[in-house]
């Protein structure tokens, strides 16, 4: 889905965040480089521990102690997040950028009333009274279809559905109209009915406000059906980055490929045998030296320049397509199963 | 398994649930008062045959864990029968019970939880032997012996379940549950807490250990895809109900429930242009509580062919909640009941009326 | 202070046979008047430190040293001690007479007394009530027996008072005297409060019962129309403060005025060096002793009691523990005592001889148990004297039990030993009857289960004159520390504190405290 | 399957006595944890030999060296009896660990079956069992030891028993807490369906399982027991005389406070010791014993 | 909210009903006879037998307890063998003594503890932590009474700056406090060290959940995460460990009081077991049993309050 080249309103650039380890620093985000445009959806795909999520708490400070981050920077309309002065930093936080996260059940503070919470951003932002920030609470609650939001507004999270704490987490997020919404799987925790109106909301949100979206999840379907584009991350990296589209059409990373191919699909033929990716998700602190992928990789295995040497992220064949594999060029030359 | 032929149906299926029920009554408070009860399973029939694998769908509260534990009686059933290898388990003791469970076992969802963490991984194989008496003498060569099965170096026996990775813990849930050979594999979500690049491993291991053993497996999961993968018959639930069962292809192949129909709309495939040419049928609200079953049939709050239906305007209606609805599905509890045994689905209405289905608003509209 | 309670109920045993000598003493008058002066400046309050809380305030029913100071200064007796003299003089009474076969006792009582917060005049009414209630058996009176001899209370008239006993007793006057059962109560306020009247003393004394709070303290309010003059003070604060480090910073700090029953060594010697603080010491009425049970093996042989007495080093304890604040107990008569002689067997700190005499005995070690009670000094200095026992081959372990438990052990009389004081009045049968008369077990402390002195000491009650009576209790005593059933510990003494504020405060050798007498300076 | 297999080789399968030696590295590796092993193996030894490390007989009575001041001969003087300050206090240590540890072998044994059965059982027999520890939780601990000591007349078993008793249900509270939380986690379900009786259930995985935080309880209660016992002793209810307790040695110098401070004031810090040691033991095993404790400490987002 | 008030309620009275009856049942379980104690060493069999009887104790177990329970749905639990009063009127008596010791003592511990342990929270891992936490162990490790004694040692013998009675007989409300202040902030301080540690890993444990994380995310401000939406949170457990902590130290005077020689409900309750009267004891340990399941109640609907999800269970 080709569009007019839209502003880009937020720019990670080489960000690298570390935790200290017992045999030195572990790197669990890894030199990532990001944009998101206005108006825009790009999916962050990987499995847990593919550092996905600890990407965006490092571009908004949230990283919890003894993290740190150690290089890049992260341009939201040009002021770069990470040399913002702490109170700076925090007014950006919600009311330009905002998160939400990925269960409901927890991100909620159980003994403070949906209002009284959607309030407290509200309040940490503006200047306005208590009576008139629970008014904009619940216009935001009906904004994101809480039935009876009048009613709902002083509810408490235990009173909601799934559904419906997820829909208050996004109220939040969006109350204050950021130019950046994270939504760190936001529907993980929800069943599948639930889970297609939460995105759906999302969408709609998205198109009216004109917010960038970053819609982070493990789910190929969900990235198929909603984003325009699309960044597959292992073990800190990006590993394959481009439009949706092309993603899907022409992966040019093993890794990219073998996750398409060991999930069972509604749309393949019942009786297609799936493809394990063998072994075990990595760990951090023990990546090899070369790519991270290799002890896993169908492609490279055993080969010495994925053993010893690192390949870096770079444009491949496909228009606005980049790949972290030395012999992407090989896999554009297979053909794309099924 | 899936490309397999379907096995030879001997005449007595392997397990048989009849018409059982599960009331979680909420029993009394101290004040005397009596709790909400919760019909976690409400009046399910359903068949195996050896060597079969029947998926079971259906979102959280459904009552699809319930039901697998029903088989087990892990949870005891307030009414109806089940009946394993031709003997009533409702009727039998406690310990009997506990005897036969060496012919029924069960994997769970949870590889983090399902695993004593005091145990080592030997200890927790041999486990099931040295309960069901199984000579003392023979449990290191059978505990290796599986484990190699599973795909685990038995030289790690002595290490303790933390000391493994998530796919390798559910490896040896599967090694605990095969010890004693059973005959019926009862699989709760085995797959859906593993990581994405790990899930096929598991999925290819059930499938060999069933093609080498003729296991039957009953295959709970929400994961449609996953299920439809793995299953040669699939029955969906729906607030303690079955509300579609069918073999697997014609199931999924042409759905009758609009239950089944949402959901199977609602799952994203994983292409986008695919996706950019589909419609999306709408689900309204969520699952209810099994506190409150809905009247009639326990669907017409979501349901969007009543909506449909009722719009057609040539049935009496009725409203409820947000939509107006035929009276009947309001009223009346539709009976699971099909053109053919085998694909059976509980709606007053056909498929036949899903044809004005773009008319509808979009899902996200009202919750 | 807390040390005393369980034997308070001994106080009162006293068995006197003998005339005392208050015949003369009828008209002499303990204080001089012209030493009286009002007190100067009102709202003054004199503030006292006891050990312990308070309990029943009704003379009939009290016990415990606390009680006994609290009622001291609410109660008058027919006649009470002088303070510093310890002799007999008339209180209420204004004189009296004995009949010539010494059976009827005739009180002439002193005109215009008041009780009390309105009950009315004191009349001999309210005596014989008084004597009355402690001889009716229903009222549960602890000294019932104390009055044994009292067969006729008669009042002839409103000022007159007439007691018949059955037959001559010396000591009846010490009976009569300001304690306990000697105390005169109101007959309309004990009438008209009934239970109430436990814990609302009516009396007659320098002071009325103002306030408990328990735990806290006792507060009694000078009573202006005291029949010898209005106290100096207007206010009597007894504050229960139990540990002594505290009592002495407070006493330091100005916060009370008297330290009273004072016993830590250091305490006192602290004290005694402390500016504007003057320390006042006085022998007791008592001896601490060791009562050993003469009815179980080897106990019942004389030579391992006296080997066992020789084995204590009692001087080490005087000197080590109390710092020479206690005096050496050669029998269970101190040197307060008119009757008291040293001329009684001793046993010196020898072992050599202690395990000699075991050998004569033929005893060569055996258990041993001490019980005492948790009270301090008590529960300490067995410890010591256990140790003595040990270096001589008796194996002595202790067994501190507390008040209570204590009690009721005794009483079963199943103890091997314990320890045992007799507070009491400077009355020689007090000590002696209460510990070696076969008639005081069961019920009561002679818990050695002792016999050897009957003869004498019923030839003690019935001598006539003072030297009689002195050579009659040298008998007794020579006997009982031949026998030594009981081992005399130490002599106690008493030791109290107050501040230079306090002047003309008499210590009396009863363990109470008595502050009619005292002012306040400044 | 061979990329198992590689990662197993990320360690050499260890020996039993290696996994042990290392697991102790890893515990002491906590400083409090260290610390408080540091100091409680320090009390233990002194404990044993306190005979032989004495410089003087304890109970030894000198009444012509009374109240003797810190010296090089008596590091912390003598008593009223002459008796050597430290070597009294070096013996008390074996009444103070005593009194640990039998209160603890006590009220954890009761307690923890009690309260694992109420909390397995669940239903009426969890129920009863509820009211009848909140009821016997209401009365003040301290009090009712003290009742009970003065019932059955001081001596060392009257005050372990009492201490045990008082703890007893404070034990079975947290064992109960704690099985309710183990009795939904999958792995009982999946004991339950491989055929295990739930006896076996109870005693094979819920009580090892909970034992942890039981653990962590009962080292707590060491230290409050320790505590306890001198709280008796102060009050004159504690161990027979002549026998050396640090409660009693505080209560024989209470009153010579101004004149000796030393000898209340030492015991004092012994105690302070003691608890502290079991403190930082409880405090180290939970960190490290405890897997819910650790999962807070935010290892879960890497 | 009413329901939950109503299940409150009920425990309380089924706890209270249990706490009359163990009372009664663990007074005649201890051995001695108060008949004994009241008559004293000249007791006669005939005197002790007619005491007895007019105690009731020579009833049966099951008279004797139906007759204490009606007594005490009346108020009366009894005459105090000592003294012959109202055994409640003698615990009633010197309750303020104690509570008002309790609550100071509870003033300064929360004052002290609550501040420190969000502090020590808030800077985890600094030297400001260890030393709170420092403090804090020394607070639990050494014995009250033995820190009564040092603080009588430093601040009235060799200072001066404080009584060393805990207790004064002047109604002047100054003086009161002045000797209120050290047993209160003795008291204080051993129980400020608890609620110290305790109030530290209540918000360790918050500090680390999803809402806090949220709440950061969302530009509030630190010191408002921190007070207003981690606070409420962690104030469960701190209510809980203060509640224990005043049952605690009312069942801790004892020694407190010893030490300071005050009156109360201790000192009270001491001398009544040491002389064995048992109404006295019994009514006692029912006062403070009640008060302890009362404050217990009293912070079970607060809890209701703080916790909207305790209101629904």
């Amino acid at each position: 889905m080709m569009q007019p080249k839209p502003a880009t309103v937020l720019s990670i650039r080489g960000l690298t965040t570390t935790f200290p380890g017992p045999r030195g620093d572990i790197v669990i985000v890894d030199d990532v480089s990001l944009d998101v445009a206005r108006g825009e959806t790009l999916a962050v795909v990987g499995e847990s521990g593919s550092g996905k999520t600890m990407t965006f708490h490092s571009a908004l400070g949230l990283v919890p102690s003894p993290g740190r981050v150690v290089a890049g920077e992260v341009l939201l309309d040009g002021a770069d997040l990470l040399r913002l002065p702490p109170h700076e930093l925090r007014q950006r936080r919600g009311a330009d950028i905002a998160i939400v996260f990925q269960d409901p059940l927890t991100a909620l503070n159980p003994v403070f009333t949906i209002g009284d919470q959607i309030g407290e951003v509200l309040r940490a932002h503006t200047r306005l009274s208590r009576s008139s920030a629970r008014k904009r609470a619940i216009e935001t609650l009906e904004r994101v279809h809480i039935p009876d939001p009048h009613r709902r507004v002083d509810d408490f999270p235990h009173q909601f559905s799934g559904g419906m704490r997820q829909r208050a987490l996004i109220a939040m997020a969006i109350a204050l109209e950021p130019k950046v919404l994270i939504a760190d799987e936001p529907t993980t925790a929800l069943d599948v009915t639930v889970q297609a109106q939460v995105l759906e909301l999302l969408a709609d949100l998205k198109r009216d406000t004109g917010m960038g979206l970053v819609l982070i999840t493990h789910d190929l379907g969900v990235v198929a059906r909603y984003a325009d584009r699309l960044a597959v991350m292992y073990a800190g990296r990006v590993m394959e980055q481009g439009t949706a589209d092309r993603v899907f059409e022409t992966p040019r990373h093993p890794y990219t490929l073998s996750l398409f191919r060991s999930i069972p699909h509604l749309d393949t033929p019942a009786g297609t045998d799936l493809t394990p990716i063998e072994g075990l998700p990595p760990n951090p602190a023990l990546l090899p030296t070369g790519c991270a992928f290799e002890p896993r990789c169908f492609h490279g295995g055993g080969r010495e320049d994925c053993r010893s040497g690192r390949p870096a992220l770079t444009p491949t064949d496909v228009p606005e397509h980049a790949a972290r594999c030395w012999h992407w060029t090989e896999l554009a030359s297979e053909r794309r199963p099924s | 398994m899936t490309g397999n032929e379907q096995p030879p149906a001997p005449d007595e299926p392997l397990l048989s649930v009849a018409n059982v029920s599960k009331i979680f009554s909420g029993g009394r408070s101290l004040l005397g008062r009596q709790r909400s009860a919760v019909r976690a399973v409400d009046g399910v029939s359903l068949e195996l045959r050896a060597g079969e694998t029947l998926g079971l769908v259906g979102e959280t509260g459904s009552g699809k864990s319930t039901l697998g534990r029903l088989v087990l009686r892990l949870v005891e059933p307030t009414s109806g029968r089940i009946t394993f290898a031709g003997e009533d388990l409702t009727a039998k003791s406690m310990a009997e019970v506990r005897r036969l469970r060496g012919s029924i076992q069960m994997v769970f969802q949870d590889p983090y939880g399902s695993l004593d963490p005091r145990m080592s991984v030997g200890a927790l194989i041999a486990e099931p032997m040295i309960v069901h008496g199984a000579p003392r003498a023979d449990i290191p060569r059978r505990v290796s012996e599986i484990m190699g099965l599973v795909g685990l170096d038995a030289r790690l026996a002595h290490r303790y379940p933390h000391q493994f990775s998530g796919g390798q813990r559910q490896r040896i849930g599967i090694a605990r549950a095969m010890a004693l050979s059973p005959k019926l594999l009862v699989l709760d979500e085995p797959v859906s807490a593993l990581d994405v690049s790990i899930q096929a491993q598991i999925l290819n291991l059930l499938r060999d250990i069933q093609q080498r053993t003729g296991m039957a497996y009953l295959f709970i999961a929400h994961d449609l895809a996953v299920v439809r993968h793995v299953s040669n018959r699939v029955a969906v639930m729906y607030l303690g109900r079955i509300v579609e069962t069918g073999p697997r292809d014609k199931l999924y192949g042409a759905p009758r429930h609009p239950y089944t129909i949402s959901l199977l709309s609602a799952v994203p495939l994983a292409s986008p242009a695919l996706e950019r040419t589909r419609s999306r049928i709408p689900v309204y609200g969520e699952i209810s509580s099994g506190t409150a079953v809905p009247s009639g049939c326990r669907f017409h709050p979501r349901c969007f062919r009543a909506r449909l239906v009722a719009g057609a305007g040539k049935v009496p209606t009725v409203a409820s909640g947000d939509g107006i609805i035929p009276a009947v599905c309001a009223q009346q509890d539709p009976k699971l009941e099909g053109p053919t045994s085998e694909h059976l689905s509980a709606c007053h209405f056909g498929p036949e009326h899903d044809g004005r289905i773009a008319t509808l608003q979009p899902a996200g509209e009202r919750a | 202070m807390a040390d005393r309670h369980d034997r308070d109920g001994h106080l009162t045993r006293r068995h006197l046979l003998a005339l005392a000598g208050a015949a003369g003493a009828g008209a002499a008058l303990p204080l001089d008047f012209s030493k009286v002066v009002l007190a100067q400046g009102a709202g003054k309050t004199l503030r006292v430190r006891m050990g312990s809380d308070i309990s029943v305030l009704d003379p009939s029913h009290i016990f415990q040293i606390e009680n006994q100071t609290v009622c001291g200064h609410v109660f008058n007796g027919l006649m009470k001690y002088d303070q510093s003299t310890n002799k007999i003089v008339p209180d209420l009474a204004l004189s009296h007479t004995v009949s010539s076969d010494g059976t009827v006792y005739t009180f002439k009582l002193r005109p215009g007394i008041a009780f009390h917060k309105n009950y009315g005049p004191l009349t001999a009414d309210d005596v014989k009530f008084s004597f009355d209630r402690v001889l009716d058996p229903k009222g549960g009176s602890k000294y019932t027996g104390q009055l044994a001899g009292l067969v006729k209370t008669e009042a002839p008239a409103p000022d007159t008072v007439v007691l018949t006993l059955d037959k001559p007793a010396s000591g009846f006057m010490h009976k009569l005297t300001a304690f306990n059962q000697g105390w005169i109560v109101s007959k309309k306020a004990i009438e008209e409060m009934g239970e109430k009247a436990k814990l609302n003393p009516i009396g007659t004394g320098p002071f009325t019962f103002e306030k408990w709070s328990t735990g806290s303290e006792v507060r009694l309010a000078a009573n202006k129309a005291y029949f010898e003059g209005a106290p100096k003070f207007d206010e009597l604060l007894l504050r229960i403060i139990k540990e002594e480090t505290a009592a002495a910073i407070a006493l330091e700090k100005g916060e009370i005025d008297i330290f009273y029953a004072l016993q830590q060594p250091e305490m006192i010697d602290r004290l005694g060096k402390a500016p504007n603080i003057k320390v006042l010491s006085r022998d007791a009425n008592h001896t601490i002793n060791l009562v050993l049970n003469t009815t179980i093996k080897p106990l019942d042989n004389p030579l391992v009691r006296r080997a066992m007495a020789h084995a204590m080093n009692r001087k080490g304890l005087i000197d080590g523990f109390f710092k020479g604040t206690k005096g050496m107990g050669h029998s269970v008569l101190t040197s307060s005592f008119a009757e008291f002689t040293d001329d009684v067997p001793r046993y010196e700190y020898d072992p050599e001889k202690a395990k000699a005499l075991l050998k004569e005995a033929g005893v060569t070690g055996f258990k041993f148990e001490i019980t005492s009670v948790g009270l301090s000094p008590f529960d300490r200095i067995v410890v010591p004297l256990a140790e003595d026992l040990k270096a001589v081959g008796i194996e002595a372990t202790i067994k501190i039990l507390e008040r209570g438990a204590y009690t009721q052990a005794r009483n079963s009389g199943n103890v091997q030993s314990c320890i045992t004081g007799v507070v009491g009045p400077p009355d020689p049968d007090s000590p002696l009857v209460t510990l070696y008369a076969k008639k005081s077990f069961p019920p009561g402390l002679n818990t050695a289960r002792y016999e050897g002195a009957e003869d004498l000491l019923a030839k003690a009650a019935g001598a006539k004159g003072d030297t009689d009576r002195a050579a009659a209790y040298k008998a007794v005593l020579q006997k009982v520390m031949a026998d030594v059933p009981v081992i005399p510990l130490y002599a106690d003494k008493l030791f109290l504190a107050h501040t230079s504020k306090v002047e003309g405060l008499v210590q009396n050798s009863l363990f109470t405290v008595f502050t009619y007498p005292a002012s306040l300076k400044g | 399957m061979s990329a198992d297999d590689r990662a197993s080789d990320l360690a050499v399968p260890p020996t039993p006595w290696r996994q042990l030696a290392e697991t102790l590295r890893d515990h002491l590796r906590h400083p409090g944890l260290a610390i408080g092993t540091g100091l409680l193996a320090l009390l233990l030894l002194v404990a044993l030999f306190a005979p032989w490390i004495a410089p003087y007989p304890p109970l030894k009575t000198n009444m012509s060296n009374t109240l003797a001041p810190m010296s090089s001969a008596h590091w912390l003087g003598t008593d009223q009896f002459g008796r050597d300050v430290l070597s009294r206090i070096l013996l008390g240590t074996q009444v103070s660990l005593q009194v640990a540890f039998a209160v603890v072998a006590l009220s954890l044994t009761a307690g923890t079956l009690i309260g694992a059965i109420a909390g397995f059982a669940g239903g009426w027999i969890e129920r009863i069992t509820l009211v009848i520890i909140d009821i016997l939780l209401a009365f003040p601990g301290f009090l009712f030891a003290l009742a009970l000591v003065a019932a059955r007349g001081s001596s060392l078993e009257s005050v372990i028993i009492a201490v045990a008793i008082a703890f007893t249900p404070r034990v079975a509270a947290v064992m109960r807490s704690v099985v309710l939380t183990i009795k939904p986690r999958p792995f009982i379900e999946s004991s339950r369906a491989i055929g295990m009786s739930e006896w076996r259930v109870l005693w094979r995985h819920v009580i090892p399982n909970a034992l942890p935080p039981v653990i962590v309880v009962a080292t707590v209660s060491a230290a409050t027991a320790i505590l306890a016992e001198a709280g008796l002793s102060f009050l004159g209810l504690g161990v027979q005389p002549p026998t050396p307790t640090w409660g009693n040695i505080i209560a024989d110098g209470n009153s010579l406070i101004t004149t000796n401070p030393w000898i209340s004031l030492s015991a004092g810090f012994c105690i302070a010791i003691a608890v502290i040691a079991f403190n930082l033991l409880g405090d180290g095993l939970r960190d490290t014993l405890d897997p819910q404790m650790k999962r807070q400490t935010g290892r879960g987002l890497l | 909210m009413l329901g939950y008030l109503g299940r409150c309620l009920a425990h309380l009275m089924v706890t209270v009903a249990g706490i009359v009856t163990v009372a009664f049942f663990l007074m005649r379980a201890i051995p001695g006879d108060p008949a004994q104690y009241m008559l004293g060493d000249y007791a006669t069999q005939e005197s002790l037998a007619a005491l007895r009887a007019q105690l009731g104790l020579d009833r049966s177990l099951v008279e004797q307890y139906l007759l204490f329970v009606a007594r005490a749905v009346q108020g009366d639990l009894g005459t105090s063998v000592a003294t012959g009063q109202a055994a409640l009127t003698e615990i009633i008596d010197s309750l303020p003594a104690s509570l008002a010791l309790a609550f100071s003592g509870l003033f300064v511990a929360v004052a002290l503890g609550v501040p420190s342990g969000i502090a020590a929270a808030v800077r985890q891992g600094t030297w400001l932590d260890v030393a709170i936490m420092l403090v804090a162990l020394g607070g639990i490790s050494f014995p009250v009474f033995w820190l009564g004694l040092a603080a009588i040692l430093l601040f009235s013998h060799k200072l001066g700056i404080f009584p060393a009675l805990g207790s004064s007989s002047d109604a002047g409300w100054l003086t009161s406090l002045h000797h209120l202040a050290l047993p209160a902030l003795v008291l204080g301080f051993s129980v400020a060290a608890y609620i110290a540690r305790l109030t530290r890993s209540a918000m360790l444990e918050v500090l680390n959940q999803d809402y806090v994380r949220v709440a950061r995310a969302m530009g509030i401000p630190d010191r408002r995460v921190v007070y207003r939406l981690a606070l409420r949170n962690a104030l469960v457990p701190i209510l809980a460990v203060i509640g224990v902590t005043f049952a605690w130290s009312l069942g801790n005077a004892i020694l407190i009081e010893a030490v300071f020689s005050r009156p109360g409900v201790g000192s009270t309750m001491l001398k009544a077991i040491l002389a064995r009267d048992y109404q006295l004891v019994q009514a006692g340990v029912l006062a403070l049993a009640t008060g302890v399941v009362l404050t217990n109640t009293l912070l079970d609907i607060l809890y209701g309050v703080i916790d909207p999800r305790l209101r629904a269970a």
